[in-house]
């Protein structure tokens, strides 16, 4: 039954993906992505990745939908041209056909190996679920380079701006009826969403959740307040706003050299001390995160558009 | 016993709400009447399944969650329903 | 130890403050990182001269459960060059900035991309941790992109995307290696993996991994993305992108084929990858032949130089067997990364006076450039030098250990792919020449400030040095190196 | 055998987004591309992490670090399709043109 | 009882199946997002059911996809005005003509 349940949501998986990429029109492909998003979580789920699953819900069915749905919105706007040039198909299609031979081949040979011990270690990372302690202590590294990542592609997203358009607010000029459903709604979801996303990264020290969870959640109540004109576009001057930016890599980073001042490793957590360190740098990383995620989807500044 | 019973009752009829909104969905001859069928099917299908799911739930958090997950659910709905169906209603829809 | 801390985090905390700080402490803060940064790589270089390579297993969680870096010989022979191209980079930004009047958008882009990218770079030559490697990796691919598109213009744009989409396919098909590899071992670490059993599935994953590195190196036929990315990008920007973002992914494979799993390389599939650059050497050199623009002259050059390193998988350990000829392939593979590093740096910067004096890089304007810019057109003759390969450079030392040893190992047709890439070397260098040292002057140039045409002169001149004193670079990147390609010498 | 099933639909998913990152010209769809490999790439390591009886924590982190990686690598990506729309009306890239 | 969860969730995911058809068929943008946030209330029961089944702590995936569910839409609502930041209410209220509030004049204005 369990098995028929699988077939079922790969079978769904598949027939989306197919869609996606196969479909004509971008705006079909960029909704069956969306519902492509949903049901990897659910697979997620299968799976037994809960840390995996939250963040595939956040992201993949989330954020990542509301950035090409924008997108495409943008590219109809600008009535790019689209004529679409044939590629090159059998090339490509040999291609990616070999590489999911190769992989299918690959899994029915790969040995069982013996993974690392994170249990063992777990008591003195300062965290209960073991997804956390691997991402906060014991590949702090990966994460902090991550943390960096984003602002990398944020930076990068904010260089789209025109020279002229540099100093205006990030973002369309979103707007909404003061007292219609548009404004209610995203007065009525941002509190539920906060206590929601703190909650994630307070309880993902020990269960299902993490920074870059709650970080994603926030992100999407931010986006939802300012698509509703609830939160005014900021500017990428906003001192308060550049300090939420680099709040979270930099905890990170200073508290990884005053270990190494102190005379650990870099990076490395005290195991007395494991617990709230890890719980501040995810407070710090996920006002970071949020805020960073929201302004990648918003897009770099942009002066109004003139009234039509 | 009784939990399990209102459990199979409450799920099932959760899932004919949803079936029911898909058929709407499907069969219902314009987006208007497609919407109409969709938005009360699915609130109220979620509604029915989270109901029945309460009765195997172990803790109040459980059940304070699901009840949270169902408002939400009925919140994004709704707002979401009126919000496109008015961009429905004012834009031209081009065939895509 | 600590310089090494220092190496990865500076980089880092400098992009944070030029975010957070207010601009006019930007120039300051760039250049007193640039500073720092020398000062720390230098003292790396000595420790590990001194006294071996260092390791250091971050948050003390030793592998497989943690991250370890090691900086050896390699490692700390990029660094160094990679600082020394970051301070000419600075250096030459500031007066670049001033003279093309960049907006503030570009110049706060700037400076916060190159301390990213510098952060990835030092990241990526020190990690032994796989996924680690394709973080940073991924760091060092965004922010190369964005500054490809710095410029804003619908050509950078183009450029940016499609360098974009080479990286993603790259950044895919490395991860998809990466995985196979986890999923059969356990273990992520270079030297954990070494001591592996093998599995069937591991030449699968060498093969993915290489695939995604060979098309974030921009090897032929992937090259296609190079000129038009370098050429578009302000010229500081192409030096960073010519210089020292391949040799990021280079290295990678070095430590995949070399140190992680040198019992993979057959040899077919190091004559594979040999072949591959042998075309990119011809064929970038007769792109760069038929270029009419200074930059993607020198972008094409890069498709070409980069070629010649690959010469390096058969002669140096095709099926794992050491032969007496392995190190000095080796360490001429290397020398030629070094020194292609500061010739190229030092020709984009050379061209970004160029453009800042005449308003253009088309050969026809810089007729006669040499009256005006003596110092900026030595610089490009001494970089030629080095490109083609002619003595005293580090290019030739570089050369002339490959040719020796692809002579020993009685690879005759690497040996011909050495000279003729030289020759077309020189004979698309000639074209650029040519048109600086004419008689007859096109344009009226700008003044150009002495301490500006200074900075690439320097860099090019460090090239000759290179192989000059090449006694002590060469000893240096001994220092820990692999052991297939050890014994041989 | 559900895992088996998993990492199967992993690998079809990987083929299918590289198909579509080499072939489709619309940029936007290139990008929807790229996200439907990584993902298809990671259900096949959360099948593969997942062999070992419990789960392994480790594929998981890695995992959640790539999707995030992922993500902004989208963001760029999408951003750089705008501009470029933006500035030259097109969605697709302009001709391959090694020549001068 | 877990073999009638098991027939849920596939009910469940049967019906979103028929959903995805009208995400095919369209024929307006509005029919697809609308069928797409049926598969999305759809997805939440599903997770719901798998809580049940497997692991209570699936509940807060199952929120966290509730809560972010209108996202998508909200965007397309966006996208479907006429300069692509508006509110569909905003041009029903008015008779055309102009859609910027008087926020955005004000931004234009500094």
């Amino acid at each position: 039954m369990s098995l028929a349940l699988d077939l079922a949501l790969c079978a769904l998986i598949l027939g989306v993906s197919l869609a996606a990429v196969a479909g004509a029109g971008v705006f079909r492909a960029v909704i069956f992505f969306i519902t492509y998003g949903l049901f990897v979580a659910i697979g997620w789920a299968r799976l037994g990745a809960y840390d995996v699953a939250l963040a595939e819900a956040a992201i993949g069915a989330g954020l990542t939908g509301v950035l090409l749905l924008t997108a495409q919105g943008r590219l109809r706007r600008v009535q790019a041209d689209r004529t679409e040039r044939p590629g090159a198909p059998l090339p490509a299609a040999l291609a990616g056909g070999a590489v999911t031979l190769a992989l299918a081949w690959a899994w029915f040979v790969l040995p069982v190996p013996e993974a690392p011990d994170v249990a063992q270690a777990l008591p003195q990372s300062g965290a209960g679920n073991p997804v956390t302690a691997v991402l906060l202590n014991f590949r702090a590294w990966d994460t902090l380079l991550e943390s960096i990542v984003l602002l990398a592609a944020l930076l990068g997203v904010w260089m789209l701006a025109r020279d002229a358009d540099w100093d205006a607010p990030l973002g369309p000029r979103y707007h909404a009826r003061p007292s219609g459903v548009l404004a209610y709604f995203g007065r009525v979801l941002p509190p539920i969403g906060l206590i929601f996303g703190v909650y994630l990264v307070w309880a993902g020290t020990e269960t299902v959740g993490g920074a870059f969870q709650g970080g994603t959640v926030l992100a999407g109540v931010v986006l939802v307040a300012m698509m509703a004109q609830v939160l005014p576009p900021p500017r990428a001057s906003k001192r308060l706003l550049r300090a939420a930016l680099v709040l979270g890599p930099g905890v990170f980073l200073l508290s990884g050299l005053a270990a190494a001042a102190l005379g650990g490793s870099f990076l490395s957590l005290s195991a007395a001390l494991a617990k709230p360190a890890i719980l501040i740098i995810e407070a710090a990383l996920t006002v970071s995160i949020a805020v960073t995620l929201a302004l990648l989807v918003i897009g770099p500044a942009e002066a109004p558009e003139p009234a039509p | 016993m009784i939990a399990d019973l209102a459990t199979y009752a409450f799920t099932a009829l959760g899932l004919v709400f949803f079936a029911a909104g898909t058929v709407g969905l499907i069969r219902f001859p314009d987006t208007f009447s497609r919407l109409h069928a969709l938005t009360k099917a699915d609130n109220l299908g979620l509604g029915f399944i989270a109901l029945g799911i309460a009765f195997q739930a172990g803790t109040l958090a459980q059940l304070v969650t699901l009840a949270l997950i169902w408002a939400l659910a009925l919140l994004a709905a709704g707002a979401v329903a009126q919000l496109v169906a008015r961009a429905a209603l004012t834009t031209s829809q081009e065939e895509e | 130890m600590t310089s090494l801390v220092v190496l990865l985090t500076l980089p880092l905390v400098a992009a944070l403050a030029v975010l957070a700080l207010p601009e006019r402490r930007r120039e300051p803060l760039g250049l007193l990182t640039v500073a720092i940064g020398l000062v720390a790589a230098l003292t790396l270089a000595a420790s590990v001269w001194r006294s071996g390579p260092v390791l250091l297993t971050l948050g003390g969680w030793t592998p497989p459960l943690g991250i370890a870096l090691r900086a050896d010989g390699l490692a700390v022979a990029l660094i160094l060059m990679s600082a020394l191209v970051m301070s000419a980079v600075a250096l030459a930004a500031r007066f670049e900035m001033r003279a093309t009047r960049v907006g503030p958008r570009a110049a706060f882009g700037f400076w916060v991309l190159m301390a990213l990218l510098w952060g990835a770079l030092n990241a990526v030559y020190v990690s032994r941790d796989l996924f680690n490697l394709y973080v940073g990796i991924e760091l060092l691919s965004l922010a190369a992109v964005a500054l490809v598109a710095l410029s804003g213009t619908a050509k950078a744009l183009a450029a940016a995307l499609r360098y974009m989409i080479f990286a993603l396919v790259g950044s895919v098909l490395y991860l998809a290696g990466v995985v196979l590899t986890y999923a059969a071992h356990g273990v992520l670490d270079i030297g954990l993996l070494a001591a592996r059993m093998p599995a069937e599935s591991d030449a699968l994953a060498l093969g993915l991994m290489t695939a995604g590195l060979l098309a974030k190196t921009a090897l032929f036929p992937f090259h296609v993305w190079l000129p038009t990315a370098h050429a578009a990008a302000p010229a500081p920007a192409s030096a960073l992108l010519s210089a020292l973002v391949p040799k990021a992914s280079f290295l990678i494979l070095i430590r995949l084929w070399f140190e992680a799993m040198p019992d993979l390389a057959s040899s077919a599939a190091v004559m594979m990858l040999a072949v591959l650059g042998s075309i990119a050497v011809i064929w970038g050199g007769v792109l760069a032949l038929v270029q009419s623009r200074l930059k993607l002259i020198v972008a094409y050059s890069t498709v070409a130089q980069l070629g010649y390193l690959f010469l390096i998988f058969p002669l140096a350990g095709g099926g794992g067997s050491v032969q007496p000829w392995s190190a000095g392939a080796w360490t001429g593979a290397m020398f030629l990364a070094l020194s292609h590093g500061l010739a190229k740096a030092a020709m984009f910067l050379a061209a970004g006076i160029c453009i800042a004096a005449v308003g253009s890089d088309r050969l026809g304007d810089l007729r006669g450039l040499v009256r005006h810019l003596p110092m900026t057109v030595a610089a490009l003759a001494l970089a030629a030098i080095t490109l083609a390969g002619l003595p005293p450079s580090g290019g030739f030392t570089a050369k002339y250990l490959l040719m020796t040893s692809a002579l020993a190992a009685g690879q005759w047709p690497l040996a011909l792919v050495l000279v003729g890439g030289g020759l077309l070397a020189a004979a698309y260098l000639y074209r650029p020449m040519a048109a600086l040292f004419a008689r007859e002057a096109r344009i009226a140039p700008r003044p150009v400030p002495r301490i500006w045409q200074a900075v690439p002169l320097t860099l090019a001149a460090s090239a000759i040095l290179l192989g000059l004193f090449s006694a002590t670079p060469f000893d240096l990147l001994q220092i820990g190196r692999p052991e297939p390609a050890e014994e041989g010498l | 055998m559900s895992l088996t099933v998993f990492a199967l639909t992993g690998a079809a998913l990987v083929g299918l987004g590289v198909y579509g990152l080499l072939a489709l010209p619309h940029l936007l769809r290139r990008v929807i591309a790229f996200n439907l490999t990584g993902s298809g790439l990671f259900l096949f390591f959360g099948a593969a992490g997942a062999r070992g009886g419990a789960v392994d924590p480790v594929p998981q982190a890695l995992i959640i670090t790539g999707i995030v990686v992922a993500l902004s690598a989208s963001a760029l990506a999408v951003g750089l399709v705008v501009a470029l729309a933006r500035s030259s009306g097109k969605v697709v890239l302009p001709d391959e043109d090694p020549a001068p | 009882m877990t073999l009638w969860l098991h027939l849920l969730a596939l009910g469940l995911l049967a019906t979103l199946a028929g959903a995805l058809w009208r995400v095919w068929r369209g024929p307006s943008q509005a029919d697809r997002m609308m069928a797409a946030q049926l598969v999305g209330t759809g997805g939440v029961g599903v997770l719901i059911v798998l809580a049940a089944l497997q692991d209570w702590a699936l509940l807060v995936v199952a929120l966290a996809l509730a809560l972010l569910s209108a996202l998508a839409a909200v965007g397309f609502v966006k996208t479907q005005t006429p300069d692509g930041a508006g509110d569909p209410e905003e041009q029903s209220a008015r008779d055309g003509g102009r859609y910027a509030p008087a926020a955005s004049q004000k931004d234009a204005a500094t």
